[in-house]
């Protein structure tokens, strides 16, 4: 049966990220501070180093040390919220032998619950919210319906990607995309969109 | 590589690097851990005396680190450019001057300083360590309301660190230390504009373009735009603006004494500072206040941002005394 | 007007009301005449005291209206921006503060400064008043020939200010007092770098244009373009260019006690300048010299030029007590 | 018999100035700091004001009121030498009831040995003297020559203004602009080419 590795998963996580940090900086100089890029790609590439030095087999452990990893690391609002994201999803699947679809489906949730309860954003305050809920519920949709995992993560990446799409006319209420009041309308929100990425990256993450 | 308009090696070791600098400059007041990125008073622990620790982004120096010293921070734990540091690092620095007497967390209110402040918290106290954290939110450019992450900490940070300094330093315990930030703080507000971005060094570029004739009102400290952007006016509209914005909101009594403080943002020569504090305090005593105590030059500032920022607290005699006593850091120093 | 990114309201004002805002800010410590354009000390004249009186053009400050006060200067004349004062303002300001032990004159090594210094004192002579003139030329950027109009005063001004400022405070005589400044002159050398132009006010924009990736080498005070144009080097490759360049040409003894000053040019973030600093010392140390005292800060700035400028002055136990004597200005304050 | 106004002199100078005063800062910002333009228009029209609140009729009393008030109003070194130059001319005509060609030569000379006596700049130096020194000749030989005062101040302005052209090639030894050293070839001297602003309206102040 497939799932995902958390090595896999971290490091494409980590690559994409690194590809693509020029655009998350921009976009987070249009509404926020223009860091958001560099944060999570020293972050990831932290989380891949901890990882790699790490003999822990359960990936549920793994995933609480990215998280930790992300914690120590990053800074910023970021920082603690994917920190906080990967260790509830890791404790959320505790001692499992392997991610596989109903494990990452219950990891998923359990990452967003951490996020609203640390940062107390809801769906359109234009926020990583804003991504990462509809990924996790497409995600679960197409666990329950029986899917393949490959299916399920590629129906979790599409509705990330609209989600993401679905904050550029929203007017933040939640980071500091939030002081700009009105001018934030009309780009993208950064941590949705490295939400996409994050989430995308499960697809390259498939075992077996 | 260094081809931007930058004094740096590799943008990534800036802040190591910048501390290291602090750390010879001002060996007699502070000493640094590189290690854990913290900075922390040269005498620290003090046994006995409440301990006070701050900390954010760096770009807005001399804002922390130069403001460990007697009578003001006990530590400080500078994260990367414009991000808020890490748990790991306000722990280190918590437990570092913990003298026994509890430590008070000074912490801006941004979702990333308050998420790790948090966090930091709760390890803290998990060492046994008591902690007070203190919000500061002084910056009326943000409505405080469900629809924003509520008003930014700017430059009533700078005011609570000396005044709530000065009270832990004459043996207040951690709540009192603590009230008296927290009463700077509701004593207090900013309200800040912009003549230009900044040139955060990851980015190596200004993070906006602001077209000549043009100023970013309401602007925060981490070289984002502002609330809207307005016409450049004269020193004088520009004084009549900040001053109506923040004293309609601190709503302070009739011919109440008020500390003026009077900021740039990095990059605004002190002579251009110094006329608009002039046309501040004018604006003031028109309204019937009464500037007793005044701060004027670049003390919380967006790296080289040109702009200024105005902070008034409105005094009453304690707080007057504590803003007097002693104090000796790397940016303020008096009665010492 | 005010189209510029300038806080100001009519350019022809900016010294003027630049002036108003001082005295409001630093009523204790200074008065300033507007009529004359002057900044005296608040307790001048002192009787018995040797005086100090410094000035030159605006648009370098602190220097030196924030070097007023106790142990520093009892005078300083600002002229328009990066214009030397007239000989009323320096004669204006010598009057002031005599106190009928002689005033020392620190000036600049500026064609328009000299010239108009040498006319004020010959004014001062005429009232009866004994000056001495001490010219500071400490720039190694400027070959002292017949070439040129020899090197210029810069960095060492702010610590000739300092140290003759705290031999007059003790009780010198004029002669000891302008002795103690002349020998900062001679013990001391500058160099300074940019990283961009500053804005005059009055031309309303950039004197030069810096492509990306180049930095002006031996530049002035002035905002004036330097003796060359190089590529922009990391902050060390910068550091090694600075302390090369001053030491080579000051010769200190093996193993000197030095003073280490890295100042900003005004628009360098003190983040960086802090890091400058730490390269500058590692450098220092490396040659066995021993640094001994420090200052980093913008003291003696272009307006908004971003870059910074390191002076060196090797010390000896006079001197090193002379800096660590109390002050009380606007810009530098210890002991007080 | 034709001899030069002081006043009208004084004011076509502070007109051309004023007119002229962003090519003057243009060229003291390529190799000075940017305020010679402003500097000598603060200073002129100080003059300007300064001699219509004064009776005195003398010329050369008029010199030395105009010199002391460049003195006291400009700073800078154009403040000093245009003063002393003034000045010495006022003294160098005494009480001589008209400026007329034999008094203005006098005038001239004087002038320049004042700013050669505060300054020490020797032709050459890429200075004001580099246009004063020809113009003073010019209008020396001219004046000598018996030509009418009009033809001699047109000679002084022609000899200013090549005097001035003359100094692009050189390399700087004196004022501001030596620092720059060999950067400072290539631009025109701004004192010199005020130098010739000053020596023309010599032309618009002609009585009789
Ligand atoms: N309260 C919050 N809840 C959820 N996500 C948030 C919250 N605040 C900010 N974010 C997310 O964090 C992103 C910004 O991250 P980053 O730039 O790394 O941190 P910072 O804002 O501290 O510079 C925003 O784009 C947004 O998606
Ligand atoms: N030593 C000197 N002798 C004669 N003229 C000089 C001398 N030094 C400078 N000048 C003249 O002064 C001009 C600059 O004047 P200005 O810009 O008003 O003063 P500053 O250089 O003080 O800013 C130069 O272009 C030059 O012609
Ligand atoms: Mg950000
Ligand atoms: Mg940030
Ligand atoms: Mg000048
Ligand atoms: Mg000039």
């Amino acid at each position: 049966m497939s799932a995902v590795s958390v090595n896999a998963w971290m490091e494409a996580a980590s690559a994409a990220i690194a590809a693509d940090a020029e655009r998350l900086t921009q976009l987070d100089s249009a509404i926020g501070d223009g860091d958001h890029g560099t944060n999570l790609t020293r972050g990831f590439r932290a989380v891949v180093e901890a990882l790699a030095g790490s003999e822990e087999p359960a990936p549920g452990r793994r995933l609480i040390l990215a998280g930790k990893t992300l914690v120590s690391k990053v800074g910023g609002a970021s920082g603690p919220l994917w920190g906080m994201a990967l260790r509830r999803a890791g404790r959320a699947v505790a001692d499992a032998e392997s991610l596989d679809g109903p494990a990452l489906a219950d990891a998923l949730e359990a990452a967003l619950a951490g996020v609203v309860e640390l940062g107390s954003a809801e769906p359109g305050d234009k926020t990583m919210v804003d991504a990462l809920t509809p990924a996790t519920q497409a995600l679960r949709a197409a666990v329950d319906a029986g899917q393949p995992l490959a299916d399920a993560v590629a129906a979790a990446t599409s509705a990330a990607e609209e989600g993401a799409r679905s904050t550029v006319p929203l007017q933040a209420r939640k980071g500091r995309a939030s002081y700009l009041g009105e001018r934030s309308i009309g780009h993208e929100d950064p941590g949705a969109a490295s939400t996409v990425l994050i989430i995308a990256a499960l697809g390259r993450a498939l075992e077996e | 590589m260094a081809s931007m308009r930058k004094l740096l090696n590799d943008p990534e070791d800036v802040v190591r690097e910048s501390l290291a600098g602090l750390a010879v400059a001002h060996g007699d007041i502070l000493k640094v851990d590189l290690e854990q990125q913290i900075v922390v008073r040269a005498d620290a622990p003090r046994q006995g005396k409440v301990a006070l620790v701050s900390g954010g982004g760096a770009g807005h120096e001399p804002m922390h680190g130069g403001f460990v010293g007697l009578g003001m921070l006990d530590a400080a734990c500078p994260g990367a450019v414009f991000t808020s540091p890490v748990p790991d690092q306000m722990l280190a620095a918590t437990t570092a001057v913990d003298g026994g007497a509890g430590v008070v967390h000074i912490v801006k209110n941004y979702t990333g300083d308050v998420m790790n402040f948090k966090l930091a918290a709760e390890d803290a106290a998990d060492e046994g360590i008591e902690v007070e954290s203190v919000l500061i939110d002084d910056d009326v450019a943000v409505q405080d309301s469900l629809y924003t992450a509520g008003r930014r900490g700017v430059g009533a940070t700078v005011l609570a660190e000396k005044l709530a300094g000065a009270a832990a330093e004459r043996g207040d315990d951690v709540v009192a230390v603590a009230g008296i930030a927290r009463r700077v703080n509701e004593r207090a507000r900013s309200f800040g504009i912009a003549l230009s971005s900044c040139i955060p060094p990851a980015a190596g570029k200004p993070i906006f373009d602001l077209p000549e004739g043009e100023m970013e009102v309401g602007i925060g400290i981490h070289g984002e735009p502002g609330r809207r952007r307005e016409p450049l006016g004269t020193a004088r509209e520009i004084a009549a603006e900040l001053v109506e914005a923040v004293i309609s909101d601190l709503a302070p009594a009739d011919g109440a004494e008020v500390l003026v403080f009077t900021n740039g943002m990095g990059g605004t020569p002190l002579l251009e500072l110094y006329l608009l504090h002039g046309e501040i305090e004018r604006e003031l005593t028109e309204r019937g206040l009464r500037p007793a105590r005044r701060l004027v030059g670049p003390f919380i500032t967006s790296l080289e941002m040109a702009g200024a920022s105005l902070t008034v607290l409105e005094l009453d005699d304690e707080l007057a005394a504590l803003w007097d006593a002693p104090v000796h850091t790397a940016a303020l120093r008096w009665g010492t």
